[in-house]
């Protein structure tokens, strides 16, 4: 195809599809979270921003320390196996920092959110939250009676982003992304968004994407930008590219609680640094810690 | 102890839902003893995962490679855990009341907290939803108060509702493994009730741990500790670097 | 693992899963249409079926034919490309056979059916219908108040069969199977039913399935039995396997408008043969026909 | 003819949800002159197919190699329809009436029909939602009747409730293309009337096959035929075997 290419620079597109204000999803489980898109996002110093996300994670801890949110939706925030995430605990406990707004489902919940919003439904039921004080916090959690049966059920609305930031094993210049290994919600996080940025390990021809078209996730249809930052995901990891960093997350524990260090820590690796090469320049070891082995599967026959 | 005690609830055959930490554990542990058969399902989209080391995180790289699926997260909870295919959930709380009702939300006020915790999680549609659910908790009078601050996973409802009333399709929490005893729910009240002792622990010792008056199953057992096979798996194979093993 | 193999004929699986009255689907969006169970059901003789299908194809014609329905429910009944079913025709307009009782959606609305009852909720809401007759004709299309926005959406109500029958490239012997090529709505219908027939061509090792798992669309844990029946979609098929024999479906529109040419065809190759092995002994051609040609993918890193 | 008429209305970068048979060949047609960005989606779950052979059904294998996406049905209609991403959406049909509404469900009435043809398929939820609809009908008196028998796919409601007032979400068949003129529906009305005729077609030959009182833009047009290389195209590479082509 001639299309034209839409591959451009994190910086650029941040600049362009990250405002102040907005409603702003890097999403990814664990896997494929794109801590590059966050740090460029700090960088640029955005404000007032809704961050959505299941686990809000180390990244949106560090952006509701640097003061872009105003606002955070979620279902679990924590350090996975570690501990607190300290900035988001501080502005919610109201301990100094600027009250951070927050507004709390489940896991399940926020998945029924970004699947009514891919689906352009105002709303999606779910039967859950009978019993629990969710709703009794979170007014958003309503009712439907059920047009069959009569019972009711819960519902919950739909969640629609401006921009949603996907963090993927590769996509070719147009924007058609592949995703092995844990898949969270990043398929309906997009087609939930106004503006989509796919971020991606690798850039490959179109005609990878075609050999294997059940491996892709995010098609172009619906893609802004393709920004090719390897090692993007860091501490967060790449199946089949790198491992997670473990010592990273476990570390956060006393750098976060420590406002200083938290603050010596955004200085040194996210505003002391101009883009993610600069990152990546001063952590050599990455490669040799972190770098996948290799377990590559067998491909299947799509003749006919 | 905990691990052991959690690892022989699981009856062979079973889906469960797996949090890290202890319950990844028990279940390994179980696997590799009286239920091979037993299928481990992640929130995070891995089923049958045979990782080949020790999870740190529930969506650890190692849960997917050599797994027997992994899917959309969209899937785990509609078409798996809403669709009724979970026989056992596991989970934890920073306070467990009475009625095993679990806060893992807020300590205090929900506008105002003292201590902000992670909150839900899939864990308010695992207690919904999981056919029982077992809940592994230290016993200490902060962790077992009358009454949650927050009910974020529902237990038995106590003075309200019931939960067939509710219409949730499990049966809740059926036991509470703890490190001085495993508790009960009484099918009746819906309280949560002493039914076995550790080795060494007499009720007493519970009770003082307990923010409600416990009651007792009229003859308590004894849980046996872990035996010699338990032991190793656990210390040499399963947790080595004792990452989740304290002592 | 230690499991007990699901690996049964499918003389057994047909006798143990499908009984007089059952709601029954067999599913596929022209790819993967298990031909192999709908005739051995007709061999079986079942009665009184309610047969589910987006499309009912070949493969419904000749299980309404052989007298084995009493209802359908589908949202397009035709040969496509080439014309009509003529045994489901003559059931509907009245012409001599016994009235088939219908209930009929669009695609999306049996779509939606399907993933109402995989999520075992009892109704599924979709933007549609608006402006059409189907409500009219099917009181079961019915409406929802959303409980945010206030407008009314279509409802359909779930779909729980008894038993869905699922074709595959392959399938381990517990029953994890992976399907690659058109998904159509396989998994939706297999999660909703109450029993599983999984149907491969190619029963796999269990180390297949696990060395590439974001290819399973099926796991064993909703599977009751796996039956290897190698060309069992034919005159359908299945990517990477075998082509369609798109004669076959063209020569069906002169031979089903001749109920004397149907009941030859069900003589000749369904009722008079004992099982698929039967049936391929009497067209030697279909692999010098129809057999893939090579077009493999390349594999992916699983690697950490 | 009406291959090279329904190629033109095609902008370069739409997305395209597209029928078998003469929407196929027209989107080809299209991807082949001007607007090679062209994304074609079919209701199978084929995203960007570049079909090795004409696609006999609209599930052939040949849309599936060496596409850019297979996706499941459900994600077809919730995440890319329902959605809003389908620009054009292609009809056919055994009636269209005067506002464009079109059965493709029964002749004569529901319960006892005197032909029963197939059903709605994907097509009323593509007259609903894609942002404009293209149909693709030969002119006849049987084909074009005042009021079809059922409404499968709906059109501008006439005397009835308007598709804004109904809240569809696309605008609808905007353009009828037949063998002998294109009928557009009138903003105002709802109707269809007679926008443009083929060479050598007069305004009463158009009005002879159609079930109503036909109205006329103020100024027709006259509809290009094919030029030499959309005719060659269409021939020699399209559809060399004449599987839709005929004449």
């Amino acid at each position: 195809m001639s299309d034209v290419s839409k591959v451009v620079s994190m910086r650029d597109a941040v600049a362009r599809f990250v405002h102040d204000g907005d409603t702003v999803v890097i999403e990814g489980f664990t896997h494929l979270i794109c801590f590059a898109a966050g740090h460029e996002i700090i960088r640029q110093g955005r404000r007032d921003l809704t961050l959505c996300r299941l686990t809000p994670d180390l990244i949106y801890d560090q952006m509701i320390a640097a003061g872009c949110a105003r606002k955070l939706v979620f279902s679990w925030a924590g350090n996975p196996g570690v501990g607190s995430l300290h900035a988001f605990r501080r502005a919610v406990e109201g301990r100094g920092a600027p009250r951070l707004e927050i507004e709390e489902y489940s896991h399940f919940g926020m998945v029924a959110r970004f699947a009514a919003g891919a689906a352009r439904l105002p709303f999606w039921p779910l039967r859950n939250y009978m019993g629990t004080d969710l709703p009794r916090v979170n007014p958003r959690i309503r009712h439907v009676t059920c047009p069959y049966t009569g019972e009711a059920l819960a519902t919950v609305p739909a969640l629609n982003p401006d921009v949603s930031i996907i963090h993927a094993q590769r996509a070719d210049a147009q924007g058609n992304t592949q995703i092995w290994g844990l898949l969270g919600v990043q398929k309906e996080a997009a087609f939930a968004s106004a503006h989509v940025i796919v971020v991606v390990e690798e850039l490959v021809d179109e005609a990878v994407i075609r050999a294997d078209p059940n491996r892709t996730v995010i098609p172009a249809l619906i893609v802004d930008a393709v920004v090719v930052e390897p090692w993007g995901a860091h501490p967060s990891y790449a199946q089949g590219y790198y491992d997670r960093d473990n010592g990273f997350y476990v570390a956060w524990e006393a750098r976060s609680r420590d406002r200083d260090a938290l603050e010596r820590y955004l200085d040194d690796f996210v505003r002391g640094v101009s883009d993610r090469a600069a990152y990546l320049e001063k952590q050599p070891d990455l490669a040799a810690r972190l770098k996948a082995k290799e377990r590559r599967c067998a491909g299947v026959n799509y003749g006919f | 102890m905990m691990a052991s005690v959690a690892a022989r609830e699981l009856v062979d055959g079973e889906v469960v839902f797996v949090g890290i930490g202890l319950p990844n554990l028990a279940c390994n542990l179980a696997r590799a003893t009286h239920a091979p058969r037993l299928v481990l399902v992640y929130e995070s989209g891995a089923v049958g995962a045979t990782p080949a080391r020790l999870p740190v995180s529930i969506g650890d790289p190692a849960l997917v490679t050599g797994s027997l699926m992994v899917c959309g997260m969209a899937d785990v909870f509609q078409l798996i855990l809403q669709n009724g295919r979970i026989a056992v959930g596991f989970l934890g709380g920073a306070q467990v009341d009475r009625y095993g009702n679990i806060n893992t939300t807020v300590i205090g006020s929900y506008e105002r907290p003292a201590v902000r915790l992670p909150g839900s999680g899939g864990a308010a549609e695992i207690a919904i939803h999981a056919r029982r659910t077992l809940v592994v908790a230290k016993l200490s009078p902060r962790t077992f108060p009358a009454h949650v601050d927050f009910i974020t996973s529902p237990g038995h409802g106590g003075a309200g509702a019931s939960r067939r009333q509710l219409r949730m399709p499990g049966a809740g929490p059926v036991k509470v493994i703890t490190d001085k005893a495993v508790l009960e729910v009484d099918e009746g009240t819906g309280e949560l009730v002493l039914a076995a002792l550790y080795p060494g622990v007499e009720a007493s010792d519970v009770r003082g741990c307990v923010g409600w008056p416990l009651a007792c199953r009229p003859r308590p057992g004894r849980v046996a500790p872990p035996d010699a096979t338990e032991l190793r798996l656990l210390r040499d194979v399963l947790d080595p670097e004792r990452l989740y093993l304290k002592g």
